[in-house]
């Protein structure tokens, strides 16, 4: 019963600890481009690590519950669709960018 | 078998996710699920025109546990950048040659790069040949092209020929 | 449990889900299943308004939930004359738009029997969430109706009754959220027991919230200064959509009269709706006089009557309720009426519905003798109803203390009106001296416009009998125990 | 009976000349004087039971005290006589009058409806009766008056007459209902024995202002007496008939009606005998100076109801009498002048004494008549007009009233005699002498057709006759018709010769004078141009066009067409009407305390308000604010989540995300763009009620969950499981214990649905083809990714959609949340893929996805009403299958599948017509606005 | 006691991610970042959700998150789409 | 906890009430929504504000009113549907009007 509590604590900490990491870069990173790497990574083990914790809370008492994997599943999916395409979209706008630019492109 | 498996790896997918949705393995939920399973592919086959062969598990299921792992390491390293200083960071847009000739797989690969060390997949070119990725923090481009084509793009290559 | 009762929801419901459900039907499908629904719908009225003339109130408990608990449809003298009026003036517009109106954009039918379902539904439930529910279907129906057609004035319009009406069903679920969050309960018979025992800490709570629905009943019936929708949108509208509208206005006031006499009680609202119905009463004798076109004006001539029968209900007595109740069956049946009639009007002459000398309608003769009719009517001149029904307000407005200012408003406002429409009148049928181009009218569009009209005939004729009815309506009104009892006199306690 | 006949021959015979016009010119006239004829036979036949006044009543509207009551008394019956009389005369005499190519129908139709209404008035018993027919014969004279059609003069006149006599009709009505309610009875024969206690009633004054308002107007005195000479416009039988013998009689009808209830104050004596007074001095004046011969008849006969009026205001039982038999003379002499008139006019084409002159030479039989006529009204001794005036004489010379001032009186009545004779001469030698015709369109004139002659001489030797044999002629007519007036008879004689008397001497005052004023006419004429009196009929239009614009005026300054101020104004009366208890009562806060709030809660409500001020600050930039609408929403999410609402929490969210698809689809063809500013002191205005409203609400909130309340929750939860089959008791309630409300609901989506579809059907909107900032679109349409992951994204999302269908009656979900789920699983797929691409695949007509689903629900509740049950009641179904184990389904669950369907089909159809809008659009320059007007 | 601890912690550290996602959102600047911040405001609720699970060991909250995650991007494609295309539905 | 709810509720009409008397139909589209997220909230908290007491009867209780809940879900779906009709609507007085204004004009103050 103390390991589960322990690593359920432990999970929802670095869960806790990596969306807070995510939206600190999210916050604090110098342009669009970097930003994007804060959530598209940090939240989603952040989110994740928080579902491993619920599900090993939820498994500890009456039979197991798995159900978390879904939310994740469904993250994984989708996350990389939304950072690809708010990428996307500022590439098109032009947004102001710390990165080398010799590669960047307009959408055609 | 076509006709009422079109997707057949969907359809697992399908029985499990719903197994885990209703969150117990009752006789009951176990028939729904087949039954979706079945079901909903076939309801929706006209929406996935493609089909996708998969053909070697084994390799997808190393790819899966690589990409567990790289997210891990991914997130360390981005918590790292992000919590020191800033201005030290170097990001870059970087070309990515590819050699998939298959749109999901290059999609998982563009995915895959999302989710993983400090890389964004930020366009992908008409042809589909070139992905432009930004990267975090770079030293060295091409040890980043070649991550990406020998850690993902070739285990993708096995499994989507 | 009498069927009956729910046949005027689910008629319409079924018949507007079917002309939906078969995507487009063919327009004669269309028109054959919404003139069965309408005249099946009338038939039941009928039978509805003989049940509830015996004085017997009738509840309808939906999904056999007693009352308070489920949503308890209620049928007393009031709700039944309401499904009636409602039930008549449909089948009439109905079939004046069965002359062409119909096709001219998308889903006419199904949209005219979700507006018979939401007005049904909102005179039969005695259920306040309810009230609001239908409120928004009839609403929602409208706006759409409203724009059939296209074009631009429509649409402006359109958007401006559209807004505010939105605007009021935020007000009308913040009285409601209030009721319930003091009262605990959502039946209107409830919630009038519940009131009467509410306590004093209390009650400045669900008096607000009883003001807050008289805002919502007064933009719902365009009492002023919440009736600004009204005269673009229905001056705008095609004919039988405008002609149907006539009872939508009454709608508000039928809400009025049921909210106040059984849940808050006349001294809440009486002074507010009083000035209320005055004030509008003047400004739409100044509307009415200064409208340059022959829909304006009559829309104008809605907002008038409504002035005219809130006066009565803001006296909350027997006489006052009567007589408003009768004006109410009156001014419905005659501005529909003229709604189709200055359509037939204008589609005779090149100058339209505009109050311009040019060409008078083809058929002049008899378009003339039905305007007649429907301006005496309207004016409230005898021997029309219009007549009967301003003398019953102005004789109860003799026990208010403030007679002096309701006779010369009512009065001072007939005359505006009389003014106004015999220069429409003389204009159109006397002035205009070229020969039209238009053939005369179809039949099909001209008999429901003179049924209509002709309402200020025959209504006047059948006063007796009517206004004995409205009076045991309002008898059966201001006795709100009754009303009580017959919902909630058989409930089983929570188990 | 037959007194009712006698009524409604002409009334309801109204209908018949229009229909027998068809039959031939002569067939509606014909009607016409059968039906008056049949009427006046009927009411002779009355005759010899006057004193036993016949009387009948029907209730009409028992509650307003109208009923059907009729009596015939002698003033009554006076006045019949007259109205049919006259009538059958004037219906013969307009056969020959109206041009050929009339219709007669209409106009024969109107008469006899007029008539029928006159006789209303003069039979009604009841008061509110009396005020239906009042009102009916100042409709028909409207009509009558406006029978010239295209004519303006003809539409001026009878709108002028309408408005005033209508205007008094409604004083009336208003003066009868306090009169009714002052006596407890609006029968006229209860009424008349009251009239002590009506006088001492405090109510009286007003009352008698009103009742003499409506009296006065309609029998054309000063200041109301402009609508008279305008009435003229109509044809001659009917200036003849309505405007001179009977209509504008109803007044003083109504002062000798209600003479015993009335007079006898000196309120009564000095606005009656003030007004009447006036009247007829003034009348008598202007007379003179028209040079239209109806519009010198019109004046003459406003004199007369002048004189008349003052008669009846002197309040003498005498006078009465008088006032009574001058009616009957004027009648007969006014009638006769104004057919003669018309035969004037028809044979010359004009009315206009200045050009019409020396007739003598053309129509000398006419000329006769009319002069006799004239003479009559001059007040000629052997003529029957020369009784009554020295009736009137002598009754201003018996005054008492006025005291001192009492030779004031007969001076002013010699003075309007003098008058009287001068315009009764200028008539005689204008027309007939006074040298040859000036251009007159018709010439030469002859005599008209014998029958159209024939009633004026029947009315002429009329004049003659009771002028010489008064006692025998109409004596007792008079006697009975001013019994019901006055009481007690007054003793007076109906001789030729009274002697020597005061009246007799003002007679030949009045002669004599008059002669000499129109032998120096001249002179007279020149001094009157001079001063030309204002025309009152112009002031009332003028005055009419005023109001109009004023109307107009005042209707623009209150609506300015801005949705603004009606939502201001809605808001205003909100605040208000919402506070109103509050000020009054006082009031605020209940016992409850407030609990603590937790950090979260205070995070939340920061992001809220912070979201919704951020909206509002950056409402300009559209997309900004829609973000910021998504923040909003998720944060009310967050707030249903934390306050145990975890369906709402479902909903919420995926209503959030399909708004937002909505918002962004409308938001490319209103991007919107540059910023505008508004005035700082709307702005201020705005934000003030804005803050007002906010605070209103909130202090609502406050004060509601400040205080304990009692609801009826526990009902459902008693009921959710055992009856209702669920334990989810939010989607119990739904689909069962109110699920009317969520079948309302979801026909409120399948409306909005319809009519989103019918709006856009055909809508044309430019296309951007920048983007607000001017940058081009992006070229690629789908981008790959959201393509190829939208492909297992189906059936998955699809799966969850399903999940929370059937769990819906049991733990949070349900039909609306599945249908939503399912409904953004689709949209995705037009989101990714396109609309031609998801469209080819997905093979739905979306109106009969959402109409079935309607029908479903709707029909699922028909089930309980096929067993006998009300509408809607649930059935549960409880299983015990193989395998499977215990099964319990309810027939609510199919209830939420219609749901679920309702409100896919709905979502699919408003977001696909939306999405597909851009392809019926043609990428052209923007239309001109004004085209669009 | 300790996993009250941790949800705690857990608590102040997703409340701190909002409060700096919502800064982003402020600051912007431009529609691109902003889109980002509403999108990891998504993703946090997500968590904070399943936390509140945990915190009162129920797991009414869990449809909630699971459907945060499944329809919840579709806001950020729609938005995405929109600055690209300006046509999301094409 | 009531004051916040309350405020946020104050907050969210009055941003609603500010923006509907904005001249653009989108700005009035976007009031009308805040308004109705502060009056859906509103009727919610009538139903009084209670933690983890959801109505499930599955769970051991207390339970907090079930039936604001009701009515908040029926008006929200209600909104969505009012929401989308306006929009539209604004669409169509775009293309009719020329202009998208409440009021179909621009220019004149
Ligand atoms: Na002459
Ligand atoms: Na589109």
């Amino acid at each position: 019963m103390m390991l589960v509590e322990v690593l359920t604590s432990t999970f929802i900490l670095v869960g806790g600890f990596f969306s807070l990491v995510g939206s600190i870069g999210l916050a604090k990173l110098p342009d669009f481009f970097m930003r994007l790497h804060g959530p598209t990574k940090s939240t989603t083990l952040g989110v994740g690590s928080i579902l491993i914790a619920s599900a090993i809370h939820f498994s500890a008492g009456d039979g197991t519950s798995l159900h978390e994997l879904l939310v994740t599943l469904f993250l994984f999916i989708t996350a990389p669709i939304s950072a690809h395409l708010l990428a996307r979209a500022a590439l098109h706008l032009q947004v102001r960018s710390v990165a080398e630019q010799d590669t960047r492109r307009d959408c055609e | 078998m076509r006709r009422w498996l079109p997707h057949p790896w969907m359809s697992v997918l399908l029985f499990s996710v719903w197994l885990l949705l209703v969150n117990d393995i009752r006789v009951v939920s176990v028939i729904k699920a087949a039954l979706l399973g079945v079901v909903l592919p076939v309801l929706t086959k006209h929406f996935w025109p493609e089909r996708p062969r998969l053909r070697r598990p084994s390799v997808a299921l190393h790819y899966l546990l690589r990409l567990l792992l790289d997210i891990v390491r991914a997130n360390l390293g981005v918590a790292v950048r992000v919590l020191g200083p800033n201005r030290r960071l170097k990001p870059a847009f970087v070309s990515v040659p590819l050699e998939l000739n298959n749109d999901l797989a290059v999609t998982l690969l563009a995915s895959t790069v999302s989710l993983t060390p400090g890389t964004v997949s930020a366009e992908i070119s008409a042809d589909r040949r070139t992905l432009l990725v930004h990267c975090l923090d770079v030293d060295d481009k091409e040890r980043i092209i070649d991550g990406i084509k020998r850690r993902y793009e070739k285990p993708l290559k096995e499994i989507f020929p | 449990m009498n069927l009956l009762l729910i046949l005027p929801v689910l008629l319409p419901l079924l018949t507007g889900a079917t002309l939906l459900a078969l995507a487009r039907p063919a327009l004669r499908t269309a028109r054959v299943l919404s003139v069965a629904s309408a005249t099946a719908q009338l038939a039941v009225a009928v039978t509805l308004f003989t049940t509830a003339a015996d004085g017997l109130i009738l509840s309808y408990a939906v999904g056999d939930w007693p009352a308070p608990f489920g949503i308890t449809l209620l049928l007393d003298r009031l709700s039944s004359l309401m499904v009636l009026l409602t039930a008549l003036l449909a089948l009439f517009a109905l079939l004046h738009a069965l002359g062409g109106v119909d096709g001219r954009g998308a889903g006419f039918h199904a949209l005219f029997q979700f507006q018979l379902l939401g007005l049904n539904g909102a005179f039969l439930t005695g259920d306040v969430f309810n009230l609001f529910v239908f409120f928004e279907i009839l609403l929602i129906a409208s706006y759409t109706l409203l724009l059939h057609g296209g074009g631009a004035s429509r649409t402006r319009a359109g958007l401006h009754y559209v807004v505010l009406n939105l605007v009021g069903s935020s007000l009308f679920l913040i009285a409601v959220g209030v009721l319930y969050g003091v009262l605990g309960t959502l039946n209107m018979a409830d919630l009038a027991a519940r009131l009467a025992a509410v306590p004093a800490t209390d009650i400045m709570l669900v008096e607000s919230a009883g003001l807050l629905l008289l805002v919502v009943f007064g933009l719902k019936s365009a009492l002023v200064p919440l009736h600004f929708w009204l005269v673009p949108a229905y001056s705008s509208a095609t004919a039988p959509v405008a002609a149907l509208f006539a009872i939508m206005t009454k709608v508000g006031v039928y809400a009025i009269v049921r909210v106040y006499t059984l849940m808050f009680g006349a001294a809440l609202v009486g002074p507010w709706l009083l000035w209320g119905a005055l004030v509008t009463l003047a400004v739409a004798g100044i509307g009415v006089l200064a409208s340059r076109e022959l829909r304006t004006q009559v829309a104008w001539l809605v907002v008038f009557s409504v002035g005219t029968l809130l006066t009565g209900v803001s006296l909350f007595t027997g006489m006052g309720i009567s007589g408003a109740l009768y004006y109410l069956v009156h001014t419905t049946l005659v501005s529909g009426g003229l709604f189709l009639l200055a359509d037939l009007i204008g589609a005779q002459r090149r100058e339209g519905t505009y109050l311009t000398s040019g060409e008078y309608p083809a058929a002049r003769q008899w378009l003339a003798v039905l305007f007649l009719v429907g301006a005496i009517a309207a004016a409230g001149l005898p021997p029309t109803s219009g007549f009967i029904g301003k003398v019953l307000v102005l004789q109860a407005g003799l026990e208010s203390p403030e007679v002096t200012w309701l006779w010369t408003t009512i009065l001072v406002g007939s005359f505006t009106v009389l003014l106004a429409l015999s220069r429409a009148g003389s204009v159109i049928f006397w002035k205009s001296n070229r020969p039209p181009a238009a053939a005369a009218p179809h039949w099909l569009g001209s008999v429901p416009a003179a049924v209509l009209v002709s309402a200020g005939l025959w209504l006047a004729l059948v006063g007796g009998p009517l206004t004995a009815y409205t009076d045991a309506t309002a008898v059966q009104l201001l006795s709100r125990g009754t009303y009580v009892s017959a919902v909630l006199g058989h409930v089983k306690e929570a188990p | 009976m037959s007194l009712v006949l006698i009524l409604l021959l002409p009334i309801v015979g109204a209908l018949l000349p229009p229909l027998a016009a068809r039959l031939g010119r002569d067939a509606a006239p014909a009607a016409a004087a059968a039906l008056t004829g049949g009427a006046l036979a009927l009411l002779l036949g009355l005759a010899p039971s006057l004193d036993e006044p016949a009387a009948l009543s029907v209730p009409w509207v028992p509650t307003l005290g109208l009923e059907f009551a009729l009596r015939l008394d002698g003033l009554g019956f006076l006045f019949s006589l007259l109205i049919l009389g006259i009538g059958l005369l004037m219906i013969l005499y307009a056969r020959y009058y109206l041009p050929k190519s009339d219709y007669l129908g209409r106009f024969y139709g109107l008469l006899l409806l007029f008539q029928g209404a006159m006789l209303g008035v003069v039979l009604a018993d009841n008061l509110l009766l009396l005020v239906v027919f009042w009102e009916l014969t100042s409709l028909s004279s409207f009509l009558l008056i406006g029978y010239n059609i295209g004519s303006g003069e003809s539409r001026r006149g009878a709108r002028v007459a309408l408005a005033v006599t209508g205007a008094g009709g409604l004083a009336l009505l208003a003066g009868f209902l306090m009169l009714g309610h002052m006596a407890g009875t609006y029968r006229i024969g209860e009424l008349l024995g009251m009239g002590e206690t009506i006088r001492a009633h405090p109510w009286y004054m007003p009352m008698l202002l009103l009742v003499l308002t409506g009296a006065f107007t309609k029998s054309a005195q000063f200041p109301f007496h402009f609508w008279l000479p305008g009435a003229m416009a109509a044809p001659t039988p009917v200036s003849a008939y309505l405007h001179s013998a009977t209509m504008v009689k109803a007044g003083v009808f109504l002062l000798a009606r209600l003479f015993p209830v009335l007079s006898g104050t000196d309120a009564w004596f000095f606005i009656v005998g003030t007004v009447g007074l006036v009247t007829l001095l003034y009348a008598a004046y202007v007379a003179l100076f028209q040079h239209d011969l109806k519009g010198l008849l019109a004046y003459s006969t406003v004199s007369h109801l002048g004189l008349i009026t003052l008669l009846f205001g002197i309040g003498t039982p005498l006078g009465a009498v008088a006032g009574i038999f001058h009616v009957i003379n004027h009648a007969i002499f006014k009638a006769s002048l104004f057919m003669a008139a018309g035969i004037i006019d028809h044979e010359t084409g004009s009315r206009d004494m200045r050009r019409i002159n020396g007739l003598w030479n053309y129509m000398p039989h006419t000329a006769l008549l009319a002069m006799v006529a004239a003479a009559s009204m001059a007040g000629v001794p052997l003529l029957n007009g020369f009784l009554s005036k020295e009736m009137f004489f002598a009754e201003t010379v018996h005054l008492e009233q006025l005291g001192v001032a009492g030779w004031i009186l007969p001076a002013l009545a010699t003075l309007a005699g003098v008058f009287a004779v001068a315009y009764s001469v200028r008539f005689i030698h204008d027309v007939f002498f006074n040298g040859e015709p000036v251009d007159l369109p018709k010439m030469p004139p002859h005599e008209p057709p014998r029958w159209m002659r024939i009633p004026i001489e029947v009315l002429v030797t009329l004049c003659i006759v009771v002028g010489l044999f008064p006692g025998f002629m109409v004596k007792p007519l008079l006697d009975a018709a001013a019994l019901g007036v006055v009481g007690a008879l007054p003793d007076y004689d109906l001789v030729l010769w009274h002697g020597l008397s005061p009246p007799l001497a003002m007679s030949a005052i009045a002669l004599v004078g008059g002669i000499l004023v129109y032998a120096v006419r001249r002179y007279v004429f020149a001094v009157h141009d001079r001063f030309p009196l204002p025309e009152g009929s112009d002031v009332f239009e003028r005055a009419l066009s005023r109001a109009m614009a004023g109307a107009e005026i005042l209707r623009a300054s209150s609506d300015d067409g801005r949705l603004r101020r009606y939502i201001a104004l809605v808001f205003v009366s909100a605040v208000v009407l919402a506070a109103a208890p509050f000020l009054l009562r006082g009031g605020g806060l209940g016992p409850l305390p407030l609990t603590d709030a937790d950090p979260l809660v205070l995070i939340a409500t920061f992001m809220l308000v912070g979201g919704a001020l951020a909206a509002v600050f950056m409402h300009q930039r559209r997309l900004l604010a829609i973000i910021w609408l998504g923040v909003v929403g998720l944060v009310v999410t967050l707030t249903f989540v934390h306050f145990s609402a975890p369906d709402l929490a479902l909903t919420q969210i995926t209503v959030e995300v399909v708004s937002t698809v909505l918002l962004l689809l409308a938001l490319f063809f209103l991007p919107g763009g540059q910023r505008e500013h508004e005035p700082h002191g709307r702005r201020a205005f705005d934000a003030m009620l804005a803050a007002l409203v906010g605070l209103g609400a909130a202090a609502l909130a406050l004060g509601v969950l400040t205080r304990p309340y009692k609801s009826i929750a526990g009902f459902y939860f008693a009921n959710a499981k055992p009856v209702g089959g669920g334990d989810n008791v939010v989607n119990v309630i739904l689909v069962d214990f109110r699920g009317f409300d969520t079948l309302g609901e979801i026909t409120v989506l399948a409306i909005a649905a319809t009519g989103i579809y019918a709006m856009l059907r055909g809508l044309r909107l430019d296309l951007p083809a920048t983007d607000s900032a001017g940058r081009p679109w992006c070229g690629e349409r789908h981008p790959l990714f959201l393509a190829v992951l939208s492909r297992p994204l189906l059936p998955l999302a699809l799966l969850v959609s399903i999940y929370l269908l059937l769990r819906g009656h049991n733990a949070p979900g349900g039909g609306f949340i599945a249908g939503l789920v399912a409904g953004t699983a689709l949209i995705l797929q037009y989101l990714a893929n396109g609309i031609e691409w998801t469209q080819a695949r997905l093979r739905l007509r979306y109106f009969r996805v959402a109409g079935t689903g309607l029908i479903i629900a709707a029909l699922t509740g028909l089930a309980a009403v096929a067993a006998g049950r009300p509408y809607l009641t649930s059935g549960l179904l409880h299983l015990n299958l193989p395998l499977i184990g215990e099964l319990e389904l309810a027939s609510a669950m199919a209830f939420d599948l219609g749901v679920f369907f309702a409100v896919l089909g709905v979502v699919i159809i408003v977001l696909a017509h939306l999405g597909r809008l851009s392809r019926q659009q043609v990428r052209t320059p923007p239309a001109n606005p004004e085209e669009v007007h | 006691m300790m996993l009250q601890w941790a949800v705690t912690a857990g608590f102040a550290m997703m409340g701190a991610a909002a409060l700096l996602n919502f800064w982003r959102l402020l600051r912007g600047p431009d529609a691109p970042d902003r889109i980002v911040a509403l999108d990891t405001l998504y993703v946090n609720t997500i968590a904070l959700l399943v936390l509140i699970g945990i915190h009162f060991d129920s797991s009414v909250y869990f449809e909630s998150a699971l459907l945060l995650a499944v329809v919840g991007f579709v806001t950020t494609v729609s938005l995405c789409k929109y600055l690209l295309r300006g046509d999301i539905i094409e | 906890m009531e004051a916040l709810v309350a405020l946020a509720i104050g907050v969210l009409v009055g941003c609603g009430v500010y923006l509907l008397l904005r001249r653009h139909s989108f700005s009035v589209v976007f009031g009308l929504v805040l308004l109705s997220y502060g009056t859906n909230l509103f009727l919610f908290a009538m139903g009084r504000l209670n933690t983890h007491r959801e109505p499930l009867v599955s769970l051991p209780g207390p339970y907090t009113d079930p039936l604001p809940q009701a009515l908040v879900l029926t008006a929200i779906v209600i909104g969505f549907a009012m929401t989308a009709f306006v929009l539209v609507l604004a669409l169509r007085a775009r293309g009719m009007l020329g202009s998208d204004r409440v009021d179909g004009r621009r220019g004149d103050e």
